[in-house]
């Protein structure tokens, strides 16, 4: 049992942070906060990783990625959220390419994975349909046959930056024989095909990221379809175990938490520092204590990866523990700002309103409510722990 | 001992339930709350017809003589329409200042007008620094032969930017957050600066900037220096209202929640049915009859002084904050996807319910203020 | 809207007041105090009830009830728990004798009502059986018709003070046939019945006041029956209906938390008093405002039900609310005994040991524990409001 | 980065684990508990054989030379059988203060007799005032010539019923709860009269009074009033070896749970195929998984002294209180009328924990501390 770093990992780290300090420069971080230039900063910003070599430490490294020890990996999230830099847009690099090498063919593989490195397509995902919720399975999205071709019908939906979206990678139901879950395949589909409609959602932050994308005779190639017709589900699935470990989110809710703590050293209510409350301490605290612990359950989680072995039951809990966490962040975020957090976004100045942070914590805990809720809820994760690891019918 | 209301607040109720039923569904309220001014000015007339305005008012200034009890029916009422307009600023804020401390002259010229609907007001108390002491105030008001000169700033200033007439917090002697020196002053909204934004909940709010403002003496609220006693007797009375306005809303969001949960099918089968849901719904409804039980234990307090009403007030205040956050969490969360959109009315209920919390102290600060009372050595 | 006390509301709580104060004296408390001398003396202090009129104020007038209002019941329980006033034993008074006024025939009323009221027969309850749970419905314990008796044959469990009963009042099985609830009747047995045995259950608390209690081809009269031979259920219903507001035991909840104030004023750590500490004040009003919340709840009941209407939705939640709360005081006081919390009873004295409430603590936070489990578990309450509060299916 | 434990480690805990699988059950562990002597000197001596008495010393004198890891290892496994046999006050504390502080001669004699068995010892710090602060003594030690006389009584000792020998904080300067002028000092048990009781959890513990008891200078164990960093080091470690403990016992609680809402039957089925249980059953089992981190933290924190190891402890206390408090709660509940009587394991295993909870201070007092160290501007 051990959790040092050697040498060449603290070497490692010194490397990282300095790049992060040169790159991740203000105007970049400006022009990502800006809803006009946020797309083009995020591409800009993820050419910058590309050429460095470091945009998919995921990856296999035959495919691009950096064959990073897990320690290497540990380490580069830890100062990647610590220097404040963005995650990249995962619906490319973690999402759909991972499917893409392990499942495409080698045409596929060629056609679509340099773009995803380079950021030069943007992809979005269609899983979740109206009405569907966390019943996956239940999707009717369909995709006839039509020659070379299929025709899709059908919608999706909380599709993120689907406005953006060059490719949109679908589950469709190419059957209705047998379980629900086997008539469902893996299909890329250009966000260009005529026949794309892309409806915006405003979200309960007053942000339009979410949309939803109808279909109608929408015509796809064949060449289109990952692996084979009717297995999509099982691609989606081992998609969804792939990138275990990231879900928890440590690393950006402990930053999250640092930013608490600095606001409320400003914050002064009576003569007193909102920090130095022993209540206020009290809920930092027994949000840091929980944290310590999660980062050593995805430690250990990664630790057993790395030697060779699955994942153990300790894996099933970070998404729902890590989701609780960032909330838990968020609403103490909130409580800081204090009235402010109520500040809906405006073109008056900090200066003039009085206060930094307000709006931006408003957003995320708004935004926020929606990480126990997407990608199975955390309900349908507890249904699914109390039947595969605590064995209960 | 008991927990009926009177014949006239079952009528007031029932009259403020039916405009929000008939005159005010979410997508008016949206419509509203959205509009430049934030509020609508047909909808307050509609208020001063209903007599809602004059609840509070002394007969003598042709108000209804209504006490604590009757103000809580129409705010309960009011928070399950999510009703934008100012009822809270400009007549139990502002035209509670003036009915506990103003002058005679102040009372007979304003307070008819605000019955009326013709004239709004607003209480500007909160600064940058001041969080959630009352007492902390640096905007002054120096005495200048017979006039009084203020200085200093104003935020989130509740329905600042439609306030005709403002109740300004000013220090006329001590220091920054000593408990005595505090003035109240009626001033004119055009003699100040202000830029307004819009918050999460509909409201429209204003910065308000005096810049060597000179108001007479006249324009006094109270006595002079002695204002605390008068804005934190206001306050106990407003997070009373506060507390009631929770409470129609946390029965909305209940009530949605149950019936969406007994339609919404997952896997085949209406969650309702889930048993792990059914048990958290129990969990809110308990939440929402505590809520309620302690509403009416501090609207109580509140007409029998020498109880401790304090204390009852904070406690309140812990509860509506513990709850609502319970309820609406749950609310949104039980929604999924569609708990997270705008076009939703959960998540308005939710921001509403997050601004009250966060109105004149959150739970924390009020449980500290309840713990020094209660349990100081 | 009013809860204000009139005039005569305070000059009877003066006169409960001082009957208290002269009545329960120390010596009285000293032998309840004393396992040896424990049954006597609570014979002994209910007798001196029964001679004040005050045994039964949940009684209608003409059974032995005091014709106390609504207002005045509440403020009497108010004065026993501030006086520190056990509650009479529940067995005889609160369930079976409302049992037996509303459903016995007129012989039975005469037969037992005066023992009960004067305390001279001990009552115990025989409802659960072993392995049944919070399942009530599904008991075994079978009464089989021999002439004008019945024949006993099952087993009784978790029967509080069996061992010093003359009578037990037991659900019986009289038939198979229909719903399971159906076939079962109310009947009162004579505790020195042949083939009756009693067989202690040690408790978490490693006291002895939970029984076993065997039936063993036990005769009893059908004079004994309650009401009709199958109809067992209704009457038992009806009894759990009746006291709805005395389960969430605020009163008594509310005296253990002012014990807990008391005792942590004088527990010093580091020089502060454990009162002092602002996370500890923190736990206490946690606790203190939901029950001043729970107390109002209460009296929303008694006030409706006084005005003659039914007990509202409202009431469901005393006995959850109320038992949590019992258990969040039980484990304060556990936090404030510190270390001594673990004493089990010894000969040594308080002095000796150096603390006088641990033991005492540990054993109401152990015994505590069945106060969410009895009488249908707080699972089986939840399930209830979700059906019959919430409509839910 | 790695959390295996090495070929050694996985041999000690299958040799504890065999231990309590096959030669105490719950049945020896409660005649053993009942027991006058409150443990079984027969027990302990296989203890001894199989080396477990000297794991944690120093290999120049006998002992294995393990870390804090193997201790870890051992005390686990012991969880899991609820073995009260003093491993915690003989060979941890009372053991680890002489490796810790004591001089060689010290050393030499005492250590090889606590391996081999023949020895047990106890830490006697714990005063009727002291609460959770270790440098509130009271107890005294005077000079006195060449010898030291020691007055006064301590509580709740851990193994006082049957130690032979004892190390006893005491002030030799300074006021009550001054950090300097602690002392320790190591007294024969049979020169203290002590009165003895028995702790829910199984534990037979003493009061040790000291009446005048004249020991020489070489008693002294580490400086002349300069313990209180040698205890403070050594509350630490066992903190996490109490820790690993909890960690043995809450996974016998969710174990044993899980097995029985799998087979115990109400309304006609299994009770763990109701959903709100099979919720709050991953809700424990998190808090299990959680607590293990905690722990792995807090062990690997001990190796790395530079890297905040305090705050990791008191983290440590923390989570294991609530997880605690979590798992036991659950774990009575679902086992309903059975989980409250004396007969099940289970209330057994819950007392073990309150114990472990309070032991060196509760959660509260621990996460004060992390407060303190973390957030004092």
């Amino acid at each position: 049992m051990d959790t040092s770093f050697s040498p060449e990992d603290l070497a490692f780290r010194d490397e990282v942070r300095a790049f992060f300090a040169e790159a991740y420069d203000e105007e970049l971080q400006a022009r990502m906060a800006n809803l006009d230039t946020f797309k083009d900063a995020v591409i800009d910003w993820q050419k910058r990783l590309y050429e460095q070599g470091w945009i998919a430490p995921s990856w296999p490294k035959e495919y691009g990625g950096t064959g990073w020890t897990t320690t290497q990996k540990f380490i580069y999230e830890q100062e990647r959220t610590a220097a404040g830099v963005r995650d990249v847009i995962p619906f490319g690099l973690t999402m759909v390419g991972p499917v893409i090498y392990a499942f495409g063919n080698d045409e596929q593989k060629e056609r679509f994975l340099p773009g995803i490195l380079k950021s030069d397509d943007w992809w979005c995902q269609g899983y979740s349909e109206p009405g569907a919720g966390s019943d996956l399975a239940s999707l009717k999205t369909k995709a006839e046959t039509d020659g070379d071709d299929y025709i899709i019908n059908g919608a999706k939906i909380w599709t993120s930056y689907a406005q953006y979206a060059d490719w949109i990678f679908c589950l469709v139901r190419t059957s209705n024989e047998g379980k629900r879950q086997q008539g469902i395949s893996f299909l890329l589909i250009d966000m260009k095909t005529e026949g794309i409609k892309v409806n915006p959602i405003i979200s309960i932050d007053n942000h339009h990221s979410l949309n939803e994308v109808e279909f109608n005779n929408v015509r796809v190639p064949k060449a289109n379809l990952i692996g084979e017709e009717n297995k999509g589900w099982t691609y989606a699935k081992a998609l969804l175990a792939h990138e275990r470990t990231g879900i928890a989110g440590v690393p950006d809710t402990k930053r999250n938490l640092e930013n608490v703590k600095k606001y409320a050293r400003e914050e002064v209510n009576g003569g007193r520092a909102l920090m130095d409350d022993p209540i206020f301490q009290q809920r930092v605290s027994d949000i840091e204590i929980e944290l310590m612990a999660l980062e050593f359950t995805e430690l250990r989680v990664l630790a057993s990866v790395a030697s060779g072995g699955a994942p153990g039951p300790e894996s099933s809990l970070l998404k729902i523990k890590g989701t609780e966490m960032q909330q838990a962040v968020q609403e103490l975020t909130m409580e800081v700002a204090a009235y402010y957090q109520g500040v809906l976004p405006t073109d008056l100045s900090t200066d003039q309103i009085g206060h930094d942070f307000g709006s931006s914590a408003r957003q995320s805990y708004m935004y926020g409510r929606a990480a126990t809720i997407y990608g199975g809820s955390n309900e349908v994760q507890r249904n699914v722990i109390a039947k595969a690891v605590l064995g209960l019918e | 001992m008991n927990f009926d209301f009177s014949e006239e607040q079952g009528m007031l109720r029932d009259s403020v339930a039916r405009f929000v039923q008939d005159d005010y569904d979410f997508d008016t309220r949206r419509a509203i709350a959205d509009s430049e001014q934030g509020m609508s000015a047909e909808k307050w007339q509609t208020f001063a017809e209903l007599g809602w305005l004059s609840v509070p008012f002394a007969e003598e200034y042709g108000g209804f003589g209504g006490g604590p009890v009757d103000v809580m029916v129409v705010m309960e009422e009011l928070g399950k329409g999510l009703v934008v307009e100012p009822y809270l600023a400009t007549v139990l804020m502002f035209g509670g200042l003036l009915q506990d401390g103003g002058s005679d002259a102040q009372k007979e010229s304003l307070i008819p007008q605000i019955i009326d609907g013709s004239l709004q007001g607003s209480f500007a108390y909160l600064e940058r620094q001041s969080r959630f002491e009352l007492a902390d105030v640096k905007t002054t008001a120096t005495a200048d032969g017979d006039n009084y000169v203020i200085n200093g700033e104003k935020v989130v200033v509740f329905n600042g930017a439609n306030a005709d007439q403002l109740i300004v917090s000013a220090r006329t002697s001590g220091e920054q957050s000593d408990a005595d020196g505090v003035s109240l002053f009626l001033v004119p909204a055009e003699a100040a600066e202000k830029i307004t934004y819009r918050m999460m909940d509909g409201q429209l709010v204003a910065n308000v900037t005096f810049n060597n403002i000179s108001v007479p003496a006249t324009a006094l609220v109270g006595e002079l220096g002695k204002a605390l006693p008068l804005i934190e007797d206001l306050v106990q009375r407003v997070i009373v209202y506060l507390g009631a306005e929770a409470l129609g809303i946390m029965s909305q969001l209940n009530t949605k929640t149950l019936e969406y949960t007994k339609t919404r099918e997952q896997f085949g089968t209406a969650i309702g049915s889930f048993q792990a849901l059914q048990h958290r719904m129990v969990d809110t409804f308990m939440s929402y009859e505590q809520s309620k039980s302690m509403l009416y234990r501090a609207v109580c307090s509140l007409k029998d002084e020498d109880d401790g009403t304090d204390s009852e007030i904070h406690a309140l205040k812990v509860m509506i904050d513990k709850a609502g956050k319970h309820i609406y969490g749950e609310a949104i969360q039980m929604h999924g996807g569609m708990g997270i959109t705008d076009e939703l009315d959960i998540g308005h209920f939710a921001k509403r319910l997050m601004m009250i919390n966060t109105t004149f102290g959150n739970g924390d600060f009020h449980q500290g203020k309840f713990n020094e009372l209660r349990y100081a050595s």
